[in-house]
Order: structure tokens, then sequence, then C-alpha cells
């Protein structure tokens, strides 16, 4: 199979892993050491949500919406509750009335009305899926027979399921109260369309009329799903005494304390979440589902605790999903390629509730470029599909596929290489956003481009009539948000490093190598773990790409405190004037000591030494990547194949290069997915037809080549080792790279992602 | 899932009298990749679960002169690495190579495959164009059944109350003798197949006529189908690519697809051809001993 | 003086101005200089005596979460963005 | 409550009895009844790879098992990859590699690995692609992965050549 033989290239010689050894001028940051939960990861002893194991633990079942749109006329649960081996059994009206109210709950702003609604539906089931009643049981068998004894009467309503539906004239609305925002102003008709925003600079038509060339193109993509392997779980205990404990596989414990709070009105000093570990989110795991409804089940059932675990289809139905959108770009370019106009409109679909990423979608689209007359209109619709959640780089791989694709096609018809188009126009330290922020520090999106121009890939041919070749760029804005940690210095030397960024990808790893490199000592002699809601001060998520860097700016301030203070008490001991440290060793008037010793005899002379830092960096550096997709279409099928595939990347500064590059393979096969095969897929009653990993299908292993990572370092200078996030830019590229390289492949574009065999046949023929 | 009892048999015997006991509340279980899933989604439910893996019949993979007999059970993972079929019956290696993945194939069998009547079935297409017969047990004696017969209905196969399928009998093949399986799916694995199609060929001894040729596809009706036409026009031809192309055709009007979330019927229809024209291509190449086409079928890999 | 930036949809108010620039040490000040210029203004950027749920504040690229009470510098750039957050 | 059977079963070399439902996938025995939490259920129908074990020797879907049917079988779970002396060498290349983010598919990914060398031991990049297609991992983009199966590989090879 072509997919395989290519990538061979990839892996001849190369099967050790990479030489670990630290970046220039440093002594840990840039090493590849073995994570700390690594062990316990490859054991199976690694603790995730669904296997909290507790004393007289019930299990819970959700009983959930047949339909995507109807009013709920009555919910009769009697009988469920007579079966023998139930607990309890609760629905909406156990959920405390929730305020009319838009509420930032430290990720992303909703009205508390609908985040209740979402967890237990109120009075209508608004997708097919939606959370309708609980049951908790002895095992969960008994509490699948109970669910199916809970009788539900419905008024069935019509299914509003696209845009297209949403803003029809007449189309039914799904929210009575929902008025249109238009920065600030609100519309005084019931609809669907929740926010309309618009960035505009420059003349728009001045610019369009001094282009050479102009392409305006529509675009479609479908909902996907972030996919994490791990369903949702949520395990939970309220306490006689009113106190709550959840165990929770999160990417926040604190958002899960605050959501928690807010849709059952406990006090949060009255919540401790418990994290444990966490089987992937990509920003599907902070927006809770189970956690507040098994702390209902418990409630009811006496104390008892309570597990909940999704099935994958429930995760597939009610969970996750980032918005489908429709997607019109108008780009004008002068005979050189410099782009002279763009406009932007970005229709994304919400899910149930307001709060699709069309407002990161909106600084997405046209960001890689610079570009004095733009306009980019932003428009946030509700449609009968489950609420939407952030996905890697949320809203950003649909808008970058859509202006990658045309930039392309001005590329083409003014006969400019693909690279170089991106090279004339690509955006660089003082040039503005497309809302009008200003990239006051350096900024790597040439780097990358310059890089792919230079890979050995790019300056391969291609070998097959139906192959071709793609590029594209993109960016996300990251993010700093608040980080909270400890550090104690142990009698024997070690460090241990209390944190609460919940580790989805290795970042107890780059947290502590942070620290290490700070105080100077080995990676193994910290020893990181995160901690629960009642052990540190409040943390943000980990997402927006800023665990490494926010919590790892709290571990070098730690580091740094830490070496102070242990200078001070030697000082006081030695009875000297100063203290210095260098090379691992402190030394003052005649004293010489390693940091072992010193922490010995600190340890030995006075208080224990711990040292704490909470930062919140307001500014942090974007990342941007450029990607080159080759692929080869089967003319008779349709279908693409991936033949090799290069990501370019700036990361600022690997502190880790292993899990940063895995970082990279992952949001682009992640990416390859949405190109290509990954869907939801509906019927005209609005339920969702492949819920399952058979027939929602994200990429396997033989669907690949080996993705070859680079690595380019701007550091950012607002990091004191210039970090930049890396987890979620590297997802906005694939689908324009592959929807270019497929057009270059078969000679017609595409304009609907997934860019399924079916649809390619279909666009072949024309 | 429903509670249920669970037996587990020694002996056909003893499968024929839980099966005619239970009656329509009554399932074997071979590999359980169906029925597991069907049974946890809630879309069968039964009181008697018999498992046959421990009846020696069953699990039974014996060569002989008159051919293959393969016992209904057993996994397809050692089908597929059994040498000897992947010489005789290359088109049965074919298929349990790719139903499910790696740990489905440590599982899955063909009876079940078959049992389970799946349109889309990636067990049943090679069984037809390997000419395979059903050997069934049940309450009234045995009998012996075209496996091209035994798919009734989307999910309802020919077994009476009662009956259990045993083995698949597949005849000796001739010399010359070529076949293969192949579908499309999006993925490149672990999919339900779009199309599927299987293709035997018999040639003659200078490998440039095809003597008798037999077609089935996958997922283009409600049960696999035996395209008898394709074959039968493929009989007494010269092999080239105008004649595969007519077979193709033939087999293309043959398929009577629906549109589902899987494909559409322009898809279907197409692919129908398309696979069939591939299908061919490996059956020939197997019976002459060349490789004049890829894994997939496709000349100078694309198409 | 610092320059406020006006988001698009809002520019009606300003007389079709982009820019506008305000004197005031925080972004309430700043809010306050602008309602007096363009009445109107305030009620699109501030509710319930906070940023309006969704939008942020950046000042010289930096995106708070003070809020009204966000420090701005005489030769500050201030901006009215949709907020974003990642996955 | 449904009638419970007695299963004699031996795990991971150990002589092990249990009670279950015969309702009861040899998964959710393995996790609820015995505590045996490293395998790891990720979609329920066979899809995933997450919950792969050996069964007498095969690799099989532990959620497409009926606990039942383990009477007097052999069962291999990621708790018995470790060898006594340390990881088993698939385990150590997994972290040397960085072949795991999250980490929830790595017992299923290690336990598929290990039965792929044991029968094949000098596999070729596509053989282990085609190998762990049923294996989903949402993380890594399989790169890491496969260099670490073939990384064992070839060590074991190197030592069988020495």
């Amino acid at each position: 199979m072509a997919v395989t033989e290519k990538a061979m290239h990839a892996t001849n010689g190369h099967t050790s892993p990479p030489a670990s050894k630290p970046a220039d001028g440093y002594t840990i940051i840039g090493s590849r050491p073995v994570r700390p939960d690594g062990v316990d990861k490859v054991t199976g002893r690694a603790i995730y949500g669904a296997d909290v194991r507790l004393q007289g633990l019930l299990y819970g079942k959700v009983l959930r919406s047949p339909h995507a749109h109807a009013r709920i006329l009555s919910i009769d649960t009697s009988k469920a509750e007579a079966l023998p081996g139930v607990k309890a059994v609760v629905t909406g009206a156990d959920l405390p009335t929730a305020a009319d109210k838009v509420e930032d709950l430290g990720e992303s702003a909703i009205n508390l009305k609908y985040l209740s609604a979402n967890i237990l539906a109120h009075d209508k089931a608004l997708y097919h899926g939606h959370a309708i009643a609980a049951v908790a049981a002895v095992d969960s068998h008994t509490a699948e027979e109970a669910i199916g004894f809970i009788e539900v009467k419905y008024e069935v309503l019509p299914p509003v399921m696209t845009v297209d539906d949403a803003m029809a004239d007449n189309a039914p609305i799904l929210l009575d109260g929902l008025r249109t925002d238009e920065m600030g102003e609100m519309g005084s008709k019931p609809t669907n369309l929740a926010k309309h925003f618009r960035h505009q600079q420059g003349d728009l038509a001045a610019g369009f009329a001094a282009a050479e060339v102009v392409v305006e193109r529509t675009f479609r993509t479908e909902t996907v799903h972030q996919g994490y392997i791990e369903p949702h779980t949520g395990t939970a205990q309220y306490n006689t005494d009113g106190q709550v404990t959840i165990w929770a596989s999160t990417q926040g414990t604190f958002a899960v304390r605050n959501q928690t709070s807010e849709i059952l009105r406990i006090p949060v000093s009255q919540i401790k979440v418990i994290p444990t570990e966490i089987g992937g989110g990509f920003g599907g795991k902070i927006n809770v589902y189970l956690e507040p409804v098994a702390v209902l089940l418990s409630k009811k059932a006496g104390g008892k605790p309570v597990k909940l675990v999704m099935s994958r289809t429930e995760v597939l139905q009610a969970t996750g999903p980032t918005s489908g959108s429709n997607i019109r770009i108008k780009i004008g370019a002068d005979a050189n390629g410099k782009i002279t106009a763009a406009h932007a409109e970005l229709y994304y679909e919400a899910g149930a509730f307001p709060g699709s990423p069309v407002g990161a979608a909106a600084n997405v689209v046209l960001a890689p470029y610079a570009i004095d007359n733009l306009q980019v209109d932003g428009y946030d619709i509700v449609v009968n599909r489950p609420r939407s959640a952030a996905y890697r780089a949320p809203g950003g791989t649909n808008a970058a596929y859509a202006t990658e694709s045309v930039l392309n096609e001005i590329a083409e018809k003014l006969g400019i290489d693909q690279a170089h188009i991106r090279l004339i126009n690509g955006a660089k330290q003082g040039d503005r956003r497309p809302d009008g922020v200003q990239h006051t520090e350096p900024i790597g999106l040439l780097e990358t481009v310059q890089a792919i121009a230079e890979s050995d890939h790019y300056n391969t041919p291609l070998t097959g009539k139906y192959q071709g070749r793609g590029i594209a760029c993109g960016y996300w804005n990251n993010w700093g948000g608040k980080s909270s940690a400890t550090a104690v210095l142990n009698a024997d030397g070690t460090v241990s490093l209390n944190e609460a960024s919940t580790d989805i990808g290795g970042s107890r790893a780059s947290i502590a190598m942070q620290f290490a490199e700070a105080v100077g000592i080995g990676y193994e002699q910290v020893k990181p773990r995160v901690g629960d809601t009642d052990s540190v001060a409040y943390n943000d998520v980990t997402g927006g790409s800023r665990t490494t860097f926010s919590t790892g700016m709290a571990a070098h301030n730690m580091g740094v405190e830490m070496l102070s203070q242990m200078k001070e008490r030697l000082a006081d001991v030695w009875e000297v004037d100063a203290v210095e440290y260098a090379d691992g060793e402190f030394s003052g008037g005649d004293n010489h000591i390693s940091f072992q010793e010193a922490a010995a005899l600190i340890y030995k002379t006075g208080e224990p030494l711990m040292v704490s830092s909470t930062v919140f960096p307001r500014s942090f550096g974007p990342g941007f990547s450029t990607q080159l997709a080759d692929v080869e279409v089967d003319p008779e099928t349709g279908k693409v194949t991936i033949l090799r595939y290069t990501i370019a990347q700036d990361v600022g500064r690997a502190i880790h290069p292993s899990y940063v590059e895995g970082q990279m393979q992952g949001g682009v096969v992640q990416g390859i997915g949405w190109a290509l095969n990954e869907e939801y897929i509906y019927n005209e009653k609005g339920q969702l037809l492949n819920g399952s990993l058979l027939d929602y299908r994200m990429p396997t292993a033989l669907d690949l080549p080996m993705i070859e990572t680079i690595l380019v370092e701007v550091p950012y200078p607002g990091h004191p080792y210039g970090v930049r996030g890396v987890g979620e830019v590297n997802i906005v590229p694939p689908a324009g790279a592959i929807a270019n390289a497929v057009a270059n492949a078969i000679g017609s574009r595409m304009f609907e992602l997934p860019m399924s065999p079916a649809r390619v046949l279909e666009a072949m023929k024309e | 899932m429903q509670a249920f009892d669970f037996v587990s048999a020694r002996s056909v015997d003893e499968v024929v009298a839980a099966l005619a006991a239970g009656g329509e509340r009554a399932r074997p279980l071979s590999g359980g990749t169906d029925l597991l899933t069907q049974l946890k989604e809630g879309r069968r439910a039964y009181e008697t679960v018999v498992d046959l893996k421990r009846i020696p019949e069953l699990m039974e993979i014996r060569i002989g002169t008159d051919g293959l007999w393969l016992g209904a059970s057993v996994p397809c993972h050692l089908i597929n690495k059994n040498a000897d079929i992947q010489k005789m019956y290359p088109a049965l290696h074919d298929s349990t190579g790719l139903i499910g993945g790696t740990q489905i194939q440590g599982r899955a069998s063909l009876g079940g495959n078959l049992c389970n009547a799946s349109p889309a079935a990636d067990g049943i297409p090679n069984l037809i164009v390997h000419s395979v017969t059903a050997h069934i047990a049940g309450p009234n004696g045995s009998r012996t059944l075209a496996v091209e017969d035994f798919c009734v209905a989307p999910g309802r196969n020919a077994l009476q109350s009662g009956e259990v399928l045993v083995a698949l009998q597949f005849p000796a093949p001739g010399k010359n003798f070529g076949a293969a399986y192949l579908r499309f799916i999006p993925r490149n694995e672990m999919d339900i197949a779009v199309v599927g199609a299987g293709a035997s060929v018999v040639l003659s001894d200078d490998g440039q006529t095809i003597q008798s040729a037999r077609i089935s596809l996958g997922a283009v009706a409600p049960t696999p189908l035996f395209v008898k036409a394709a074959g039968e026009a493929l009989a007494g031809q010269p092999v080239s690519e105008e004649t595969l192309e007519k077979a193709a055709q033939i087999a293309q009007e043959a398929a009577k697809p629906i549109s589902d979330m899987r494909g559409t019927i322009a898809q279907r229809k197409h692919l129908s051809g398309v696979l069939t024209k591939r299908a061919l291509r490996i059956a020939i190449d197997r019976a002459r001993g060349t490789s004049t086409v890829d894994s997939l079928g496709r000349l100078n890999g694309n198409g | 003086m610092a320059v406020v930036w006006i988001p698009a949809l809002i520019r009606p108010l300003t007389d079709g101005k982009s820019q506008v620039e305000v004197t005031g040490e925080n972004v309430r000040e700043i809010v306050e200089a602008l309602e007096a210029l363009y009445p109107g203004v305030a009620a699109r950027i501030v509710e319930d005596d906070r940023i309006r749920p969704g939008l942020s504040v950046a000042v010289d690229g930096a995106v708070g979460n003070k809020g009204l009470l966000e420090p701005v510098g005489p030769e500050s750039e201030v901006h009215f963005v949709p907020a974003m957050t990642g996955g | 409550m449904a009638k419970k059977v007695m299963v004699q079963t031996v795990i991971n070399n150990d002589d092990t009895t249990f009670v279950c439902e015969t309702r009861q996938t040899l998964l959710e025995v393995l996790r609820d009844e015995l505590g045996m939490t490293g395998t790891k259920e990720g979609c329920g129908n066979g899809n995933c790879g997450a919950c792969n074990v050996m069964l007498d020797g095969v690799l099989v879907n532990s959620c497409l098992v009926l606990a039942v049917e383990a009477e007097g079988r052999t069962v291999t779970t990621i708790e018995g990859v470790a060898e006594a002396e340390g990881l088993h060498p698939i385990q150590q290349a997994f972290l040397e590699h960085a072949a795991l983010q999250c980490g929830i598919c790595t017992p299923g990914f290690i336990i598929s690995s290990k039965a792929l060398l044991e029968q094949n031991p000098n596999p070729s990049e596509h053989d282990v692609r085609l190998w762990l297609a049923g294996n989903l991992c949402r993380c890594t983009g399989y790169d890491k992965i496969v260099r670490a199966v073939l990384d064992v590989a070839s060590a074991g090879q190197a030592k069988a050549g020495a």
C-alpha cells in the first residue's frame, strides 16, 4: 500500500528514541526525561475517572432524549424507583432554579440557566441525547434496567439542525428568551441567532478595487468530536454534613467546582474536587455533564457515593462536539500576490445553547497574514445538536480551511508558488491581528513558512498522476490564565511540587523540568503531583495551551524563591553576610555544601522550607504553524491517502521536545480526521446515526504515515524560558493543507468537510 | 443487557436441544463480536445463550482431497494464519484478514458472520465465490444449503427453530483457480464495507481464457448478492480489461443498493463495478501466479 | 491620550470613527470618557457595572480580567474584543 | 438480580475464581469485581482496543467476551505484563519514546504490541500499523507508538543475532 511504502522512509534507521540532551545554555530544558507518571501508565496502575473504587459505591445511568427537539410534558419515575436495587432517581426538577444570568466561570461565559438545563433538561429536550433523568443503583445493569422504566411524555417539535435551518424565516425557535446580541444591542424578536459581531479595519471597498484577482467561495464544515478515548465519568459523595467530594477526570478541577457550585447552589467551600488521571480532553473535558448529577443522586441515596460513566454513544450524542459551520471568504490580491482586502463571514453552530467558538474563529480566520483592509463577521447560532464545547484551537480548523483554500486559488490564478504567497503576506512583529490588536512581541509565522519551504519534503517532487501537495498556515492566540503551586524542600534534597493543572500529556514533566532548571538540580529530584481543590490556590483549566507556559512560570518563580530562601537560611546558620549558589553548590565564607546537604542542614536547623507561587500572566506568545501535505487520490473511489506530512510550528522554547512533537503530531492527526472522514451524521428527525467509533471514523494507525515535525523556536520574551503554548495551533492548518493537496491532485476544489470519498468522487466528475 | 442463561454446549446434540427448548428466545454464541454488541445495545434480547466454542466439530479446520471443512466457530485468526487455506482459498484468506481489527479476528468466526446475515458482511462474498455449502444440524437431522441461499433478509438467516450451523464445506479448488475479496471503506481498517466484492476464476492452462467465474457483492442488496450472470458472462472469454469491464457492468446493474450513512446509491453502484473489476484482476493474478496489480487490484496503482 | 479602537458594530455611535482618543487611568474612566463624547457607547460595553460577559478588554495587547479596573496608560491602546479561550 | 455463576480462570498466572452474572463481560468482571482497572473501556463494542487482553494467548477485546466464557481459560492483562525484574521492554520503550500522552489507550496498545511481537518478532512498519489498527489513540497520531514497537522489535532482532 502506498501509504506505508512512503512512510517507511521515515523510520529507516530511526527506531531508537532521540538522544536526550538539554538545549544550549540549559541543564534540563530541551532534554527528554521519562515522565513521572509514566510507570503507572504503562503498567495499568494509574487511576482514571472510571477506575475510582469506593466503599458502598452505587452505579448511575442517565436517561437521554430520543428526540432532537421536544417539549417535556411529564416524567414519571415511580416504576424505576420501585425496582429492587434502585437507590435514587433524579430529574431536572431536582435542580435548584438557575438564575437567568451570564457568568464567566473561569473559562467561557454562559448563562447559568443554560448551564443547568444542559445537565438535566428543564422544560425542553434540545438535542438527541439530552439528559432527562438519572438513576443510581447497586450495579450498572440494574441502573440501566431502571432508566428503561422511566416514562417521559414528549411533544415532539421540528428539529433545527443547521445554520440554514436555524436562520430560515419562521424557523422553529429553540430558546424562548433568546435575542440577538449585536455588540451590546439586543434584538427585539425571538431568534436562533444568539450573537453577531464584526471586526473591521481599513477600507474594504478600496482594497477590493485595488485587487488584480478576487476569489470568493463558500464552505461548509460538519460537526466533529474531540474523540478522547476515555468517556466522561463523574463520581461524587454528598456527605451528611453537606460536604461534597467529587472525583473527576477533568481539564480543570476548579472549573468543575465552580460549575457544580453554580448549578447546585452549593458554596465552593463545601465542594472538594479530586482529580483522577484524565484520558484525553482536547477542550471537551471543561464543561461538566455528570458531576452535579452524581452529587444529586448521592444526596438522594443517603450519602452513598455514586459513579456515572458514559457509554461511547452518550459521549458522541451529548458531549463535546465542535461547531459545524458555513463560511464565506472573499480575498483580493494584487498582481504580486499581496492581499489587498479580505472579507470573512463565519456562521457557527453553537449547538443547543449559545457559545460556539466563532469569536476565536474570527481571530484565526485571517490571522497569519498582514491585511490592511479586512472585515470579519461572526454569527453564533443555536441548533438542535449538543452544546458545543472547546476543541483544540476552537473554531480555528474550519476557519483556516476556508482561508487557506481561497489563498491557494489566488496563488494558482497568479501563478505564484503556494509557499511564496504565504511569505509575501505573512504577519510579523508589529502587524495587527484581525481584531486590531498589535503583535508587539516577535512571532514566528514567517519562520515556519520558511522552514517548510526549505524542508526535504517540499523539495522532493511528487511522483504520481493523482498525487497532490498542499500548504496551509494557522494561528492560535494561546492563553495565560491563573496558576498556583507550592514546593516543599525535603530533607533529602528532593522537592515535592504540588500543582493543580491536571496532566493530560506530560505536563508534570515539563513543569518539574522548569523548576529543576531554575534551581539547578536534577529532574529526578523534583516530585510533581497534581493536587485537589483544597490543596492549592485557584488554578485555571489545562486548556488554551497554557499549562507549560503559566504553571511552568509558577514553577520557575518557586525555584528562584526557594534558592533565595535557602541562601538566607544558610547565611543565618553560617553567620555570613552572603551565600552564593553555583553549579549545584552553596558557598559562604569557608562553607561549601551541595544542594542535598543544604536541604539536610536547613531541615535540621530551623523551620521547614516551603515556597509558593501564583501567577496570572496577562500576555502570552501566540502560536503559528505551517504544514505541508502530500496526498494521493484513488480516481475510481475518491479515497484520499496521506502520503507524507510535515508540520513546522513555532514552539517558543521546547521544554520536553518529545512531548512537543507529540502535541504537534496528535493535533495534525486530529485535523486529518476532521478533513477526511469525521462528521456527525443525523437523520431527518435530528437523531445521530453514527454514535459509535465504528461509524464516527477517527484515523487509525493504518491511515497515516509518520508525521514529520520541525520545531521552530522563536522564544517568547515574556516567559522566563521563552515558552509558547504548543498544544493547539497544530490542528488549525490540516484541513486547509489537505484541501489544497486534494485540489492539486484532482484539479477541482472541495468546498465541504469532510472530504470523504463520495464527495471527492463527485468533485472529480465536475 | 437483559439477564440470560448461559449454556456451554459440548456437542451438537446439546446445542440443538438447547435451541429447540429456547425457540426464538435462544441464540447460539460463536465469537460474539456481533451478538454481544447487539445485546448491549438492546437490539436483540435472549433468555438463553448457547456457547458453541467448546464443540470440537465447530472448531475444526480439516483439509482433505475433497476440500476444506471449516467448523462454523473457528476464529478468523486461525483461518488467516493457515498457509494451505491462503493458497487454496485466497478470498477466504482475504476476508479473515480484514474483518474488524486484529482483536476482533481473535474471536469472530465465519459461521457467526454468516448467521448474523448482515448485507455488508465481509465474510460472506468469499464463501459464495468459493462455492461453499453450509452444513446445518437440527431437531430433524442434518441438511445442507448453498451458502448464497443462507441469508434471507438483513439480519435473518435460513436456520429453522432449533437448527445450528455446524460447518462450511469448501470444494477442492481445481487447477488454475484464483479468488479474491475486496471491500471499499473510507478508512483502511475498522469499517463496515460500503461495498464488498468477491471474485473467483478458473483459467485455461495457458492463463489466457476464463473457463468459469463467480462474482459476489456485499452491501448492495438486502442480502449478500451472488451475481451469477456476471460470472457466466466471463465463461469462455479471453482475459482482458474489456472482458472484466463487461462483468463489472453486469455486477453494477445487479447491485440494488440503498442510501444510508455509509454510502449513497450512486456511490455503491459505481463501486460495485470498480470493485468487481479489481477483485477479478487479483483473482486472475493469483490463478496465474503473477502480480500485475497492487493489493487493492489497481493497475499501476491508479485504477 | 489613550487610543480606543472602537468595535465595528458600535461605530455608528462614534460617527463612524474606528479610533477615538480619550483620557483615563483605567477602563472605567475610558468608557466614561467615551460615553461623554458619544452617548450610548457605555451601554454597549458595560452591563451591571462590569464588562459585558463574552467581551474582554485588551490594553496594549494584554488581556487582563480586572475588567473596568484594568489600568490604562497615557499612551495605551485599548481594544474591546470577543473573549477567546482554548481547548 | 440475575443468577450468578462461578468461574475458574488463571489471570496473569494466578488461579482466580470469581462469581459473576452471565451477562457481565470479562472487562466488567476484571474492573468491577476483581479491581483490575488497568484494562480500560473506551467504547464497549470492540472499536477502540482499550480493553484488549489475551485470552489463551489470543488478542481479544475483553468488552466482547462474556466473563463466563473465561471458564478454564488463561487471561493476561496489562497488570501481568511487567516482569519480576522490571518493566517489559515494550513498556520501557513506550516511556522512552514518549509514546503516550494521556495514557488511557496505553494498556491496550501494550497488550496488542506484545501479541504482535510474540507472533512476528520482526514486523515492518506496515505490519505494526495493520496490527494496531484496532487500537485507537487520539493523542499521539501513532507516530511515536509505531516507533516504540519497531524499536523493541529491532532490539529483539539485535539480541537474537548476537
